[in-house]
């Protein structure tokens, strides 16, 4: 039972106070980003379309972290914490992914999906009874 | 603080060095992701899987999207203001930037409904197909969020106009922040990648 | 160990017992006899007496944690051995498909199974498929492959003779393989509930001589008598 | 050192004897009510999930038996009963009895408080589990009867009314479910900051006792993994009642991904209410053997070891579901890793009685029980991991007797370990001891005769799930019938030993004996407030000098070492 001693030192309850950053500013960059991700699809280039959609929304969330939440001050606990959740995600989605998004898996087909008659708009018809392989 | 005096003594308490009230919100923030992870994580997977989700997403507004990004980002700001003043001991100050969050977040119900209406009247409901289903079930249960920030945010104000319980407007802050980010993803999967 | 219970029909029913009977051997026999023996030896060997003072025991001294340590090493040791059997096992039923002589088409539905079987010229498809409710006519020897699809929920369809099972799942075809190797008559069961009917799914697989096989098909193809 | 505030307990005191009766127990925000709230609550659910358990088990050993108490089973009700059964045993006795209720009586106690840190959202948190138990009790009655799903509630079956038959029930049902899980992600939020932020001066991560770590570690799986049930449970419901097509494969859904939303949270929530077990269990084994719990770091390390590894393992509950076979591989692995973890875990609590001087009071015997029977849930457990074993046991009943032996030992052993050691504590009286071991050889003979014949049924291919057998020519042979009636007749004998539980434990609140503050000599901080301890705990709250588990200190003349004692 080395470590009480290292227990309570020294950070207070309350009264501790965040460092403000010039909010407007920060405020002002974002507004620029969601101009850019307005603008990103009139480039018509794929690419450059999921780039400023999704890693613009990426520094935008980080900026809104990062300043607004003051997650850097909130100890690092917090940041794992977040992360291990976004973690977490992740894991779902790698193993959620193969089964929902492929046509084919190594022993079996979606067969509405091979011949191409489902897509969300269209119901398929049902089982695919005629389907040749 | 009428409501503090009959506050446990452990609430007060702080062997992490950090507020309770916040660790308590940094907690509903981190279940709140893995709610939102795992909805949106399945739409990317169909979105990925199936092409037709692009052409139906090619019907939503992008300007209207838009519109009410800008709206919560200007509330995030407001919101983050009102922390400003709650720390330097200004109530008022607090409350009001507070009132302007609200209001932002009544404008985005409001352009929200005008949005749904319109829709719906296109014919696109929620059972149209599966993109509209995670379309109206994404964006539904995200104003839900959107709708108690704002009722438990008046609450909060209430109270820190007569400069009461001043680390509450940190707290409801940290949370519409979240429900601000929740929005910054979605607009790009639900308005911008057709 | 099953094999004694329920025989085994299938040609990998046999790796499936002989893998259950790995894991007993190595889990139950050893692992569980002996931590529930020390178990119960500890707990009567150190019963309270009068006069006899507990020990102070950490557990965080190298000298004390090798106990706890080394069977660990062990559990390891045997997690590898039990994971290369299981996935081997795994791909030679699930992943690697042999060369079929036949297919069948299998299809669950609340609250039947019904088989479609090549008939006389062995491709599916044709017009001289023959349609049967709750019976798998095979021949044996021969390898089957199985298209499995659900015509409403799920359903799995199971033969434990031959060790197979696999869930049928709406919108999908799902493929696999099976070759009997016994005559005989088995059940089929459905292992996913399915509804209020789930237990009236009984289907029953029956595994022919070629003879009987052959006089099976000419008897039941649709030009002839019909199903 | 931390700021405290000072406001003396005994303001709260009297404040609290202004208090009316029902402002008392009904809308109180004490935790220890909330914890007799939550305990009493799951109790009555599981004298409910008990009987039906009964009622089916009568007509899966007798087809077609008038069941006294019941009558004849139709085919409808045995799921809905079978579905009930587990899903009010998982969700409306495990979690509130184990979580619940023993995370509100001890994390305060053992962590020297005065309450939890939101008293109030404590109070909310047990008002929405009394809706959704309501909620969940409705769903019996309405329309069609109570769900009859499975209480993994797999699309379409599910999804569709014209599957199910049971359209309003299953809506209904996965209300309360949600409600549910909103009532516990409230009250594991407060469980984990109370634990972070409200301990006693003093008392370091490594001087809180075992079962609080494990409570706090199950709230944070729960909280992790419970996210994309939530949202999965939403589109359940829209599917069912707005008519979307999350899981409508004609539609452009996928059946499949429900399995993965479920079980991704489903898995971790095998752990969530394992681990509160295994932390009541470490409290008393060590006092009963007068230890020092061996190697508190690895039980701790193991904990958190077993958490982050149980959301990499979900899908070997889909072996043969139609998952892609290849990931299949991949989760084999990864289920079998997690055995190192728990392995330790075991070994670490057969190693602690090493040496000690043990009593075999009743709370022992439990806790000895409960290490016994899950040890056979582990070691079975490892047959359905491999994936080649699984394709054949899957959903047979070998997986139900594995899963009983774990959730068995769980939820019930667990529970009669915590309430039997706890219960001078929480009621001031002594329970008698007599009564007790009948009530626990009576429980415990029985349970391993309704489920290890279950193993055998499973091995000899009985499915779940299948309300008649006598359709299946192959398990109508007398072998399996004799199992199947000796199971019945054994889970009979249990429920009826639960009558002396009961018997005892009103007669022991009555007129036991008074219970001293701490009868078993025990070193963590709740023995040493009176028993019962009043509104606020302690006059004066404590302050820690030492780790929890200091028994038999050599050259000391107690064989015990409070937590608060200055030498």
């Amino acid at each position: 039972m080395a470590d009480h001693a290292s227990h309570g030192t020294a950070h207070e309850a309350h009264g501790e106070h965040t460092h403000h950053p010039n909010y407007v500013k920060i405020w002002a960059i974002l507004l620029a980003l969601l101009v850019v991700s307005v603008a990103g699809p009139f480039v018509g280039i794929k690419a450059v379309t999921l780039i400023t959609a999704f890693g613009v929304a990426i520094v935008k969330a980080y900026l809104v972290v990062k300043n607004f939440m003051h997650i850097d001050v909130a100890a690092r606990l917090v940041t794992y914490l977040v992360l291990t959740m976004l973690l977490f995600m992740l894991l779902f989605f790698a193993g959620t992914a193969p089964d929902v998004m492929e046509s084919h898996g190594s022993n079996w087909t979606k067969p509405s999906w091979v011949a191409g008659t489902a897509h969300p708009e269209a119901p398929a018809d049902g089982h695919g009874q005629e389907e040749e392989h | 603080m009428s409501a503090a005096a009959s506050r446990p003594i452990a609430t007060g308490r702080s062997a992490t060095g950090m507020p309770t009230g916040r660790l308590a919100v940094w907690w509903v923030i981190a279940s709140e992701i893995v709610i939102f992870g795992g909805l949106l994580g399945s739409y990317v997977m169909h979105r990925l899987a199936h092409d037709a989700f692009a052409q139906q997403a090619a019907h939503t507004n992008t300007w209207i999207g838009a519109f009410n990004t800008f709206v919560l980002l200007t509330s995030s700001l407001s919101a983050v203001l009102a922390h400003k003043a709650a720390e330097e001991g200004n109530g008022t100050k607090a409350a009001r930037f507070l009132y302007y969050t609200m209001a932002g977040g009544v404008v985005f119900i409001v352009v929200k409904a005008f949005e749904w209406t319109s829709e719906i009247q296109h014919g696109f409901t929620i059972s149209s197909n599966t993109f509209w289903s995670f379309y109206y079930t994404a964006a539904g249960i995200h104003a839900g969020h959107v709708i108690a920030g704002v009722v438990i945010m008046g609450i909060v104000a209430q109270a820190a106009r007569k400069n009461l319980e001043l680390q509450r407007v940190e707290l409801i802050g940290l949370y519409w922040h979240f429900v601000d980010i929740v929005w910054i993803f979605l607009f790009p999967l639900l308005y911008i990648a057709k | 160990m099953i094999e004694r219970w329920v025989p085994a029909i299938s040609s990998y029913a046999a790796d499936i017992d002989f893998i259950f009977d790995l894991i007993f051997w190595i889990v139950i026999a050893f692992w569980f006899l002996l931590v529930e023996g020390v178990f119960l030896w500890l707990i009567l060997r150190f019963k309270k007496r009068a006069g006899v003072p507990a020990q102070y025991i950490t557990g965080e001294l190298a000298s004390e944690k090798k106990w706890i340590n080394y069977p660990h090493y062990l559990v390891l040791v045997c997690d590898v051995v039990i994971l290369a059997v299981a996935i081997r096992v795994w791909y030679e039923v699930k992943q690697d498909v042999p060369p079929t002589d036949e297919t069948v088409r299998i299809v669950g539905q609340q609250w039947a199974w019904s088989f479609v079987h090549a008939g006389a010229d062995g491709r599916l498809d044709t017009p001289d498929d023959i349609r049967t409710v709750d019976d798998l006519h095979l021949q044996v020897g021969r390898t089957y492959e199985y298209k499995l699809e659900s015509r409403d929920v799920l359903h799995s369809f199971s033969i434990p003779v031959f060790r197979l099972k696999q869930d049928a799942i709406p919108g999908r075809v799902v493929t696999g393989w099976f070759k009997p190797i016994k005559t005989g008559e088995h059940d089929i069961q459905c292992a996913e509930i399915c509804g209020f009917g789930h237990a009236l799914m009984p289907g029953r697989v029956l595994i022919e001589t070629p003879e009987e096989h052959v006089a099976w098909i000419t008897s039941h193809s649709p030009s002839g008598a019909g199903e | 050192m931390v700021v405290q505030h000072a406001s003396p307990a005994h303001e709260h005191d009297a404040q609290h004897a202004r208090q009316s009766w029902v402002r008392h127990y009904l809308l109180a925000t004490d935790h220890k009510i909330i914890c007799f709230q939550y305990m009493f609550t799951g109790m009555a659910l599981a004298v409910v999930a008990g009987f039906f358990s009964y009622v089916f088990r009568m007509q899966m050993a007798f087809p077609g038996m008038n069941v006294p108490g019941w009558g004849l089973v139709t085919p409808a009700e045995y799921n809905m009963l079978v579905t009930n059964h587990g899903a009010i045993m998982i969700f409306w006795v495990a979690m509130p009895v184990l979580i619940a209720a023993f995370g509100n009586y001890l994390i305060p106690l053992m962590i020297g408080a005065d309450d939890m840190v939101f008293p109030r959202v404590n109070r909310l948190s047990y008002q929405i589990f009394l809706l959704s138990v309501i909620i969940l009790l409705v769903s019996f009655f309405v329309d069609g009867g109570g769900s009859a799903g499975a209480w993994t509630m797999y699309p379409p079956l599910m999804a569709k009314a014209q599957y199910s038959m049971t359209g309003t029930g299953s809506s209904v049902f996965l209300v309360a479910i949600a409600l549910e899980f909103v009532a516990f992600l409230l009250g594991g939020i407060n469980f984990v900051t109370t634990a972070m932020n409200a301990r006693a001066p003093g008392m370091t991560y490594y001087d809180i006792p075992i079962v609080v770590w494990m409570i706090v570690i199950a709230s944070i799986l729960f909280m992790a993994s419970v996210g994309p049930l939530i949202a999965g449970a939403v589109m359940m419901l829209f599917d069912q009642q707005l008519g979307t097509a999350f899981f409508d494969p004609d539609r452009g859904g996928d059946p499949i991904l429900w399995q993965h939303l479920f079980w991704f949270f489903g898995h971790p929530e095998v752990y969530v209410v394992l681990l509160p077990a295994i932390g009541i269990t470490a409290e008393i084994i060590t006092v009963f053997s007068r230890k020092k719990l061996f190697a508190y770091k690895t039980v701790l390390n193991t904990a958190i070891g077993t958490g982050v590894l149980s959301f990499t393992v979900w899908a070997h509950h889909q072996f043969i579901a139609g998952i892609d076979p290849r990931m299949a591989n991949i989760f084999t692995v990864t289920t079998l890793i997690i055995s190192i973890p728990i392995a330790e875990m075991m070994f670490v609590y057969v190693a602690t009685l090493y040496g000690g001087s043990i009593t075999l009071a009743t709370p022992m015997l439990w806790a000895l029980g409960f290490i016994a029977t899950f040890l056979i849930g582990g070691v079975t457990g490892i047959f359905l991991g491999a994936s080649g074993a699984d394709i054949y046991l899957h959903d047979t009943y070998f997986v139900l007797a594995h899963f009983h032996y774990t959730f068995f030992p769980i939820a019930i052993i667990g529970t009669y370990a915590g309430l039997t050691y706890w219960f001078p504590k929480m009621f001031g009286k002594q329970m008698n001891e007599t009564l007790g071991k009948i009530h626990f050889w009576g429980t415990f003979i029985p349970f391993n005769c309704i489920f290890i014949p279950l193993f055998f049924t499973g091995m000899l291919g009985d499915h779940r799930r299948i309300f008649d057998y006598t359709y299946f020519p192959e398990l109508s042979t007398p072998m399996l019938e004799n199992l199947r009636a000796f199971a019945t007749i054994s889970l009979v004998v249990m429920l009826g030993f639960q009558l002396v539980f009961i018997y005892n434990f009103v007669t022991s609140l009555l007129w036991g004996e008074k219970a001293e503050k701490n009868p078993w000599h025990a070193n963590t901080l709740e023995w040493t407030a009176d028993s019962p301890p009043p509104h606020g705990n302690w006059a004066e709250l404590p302050t820690v000098y030492r780790g929890p588990y200091e028994y038999s200190v050599p050259d000391r003349k107690d064989d015990f070492w409070p937590q608060n004692a200055k030498s």
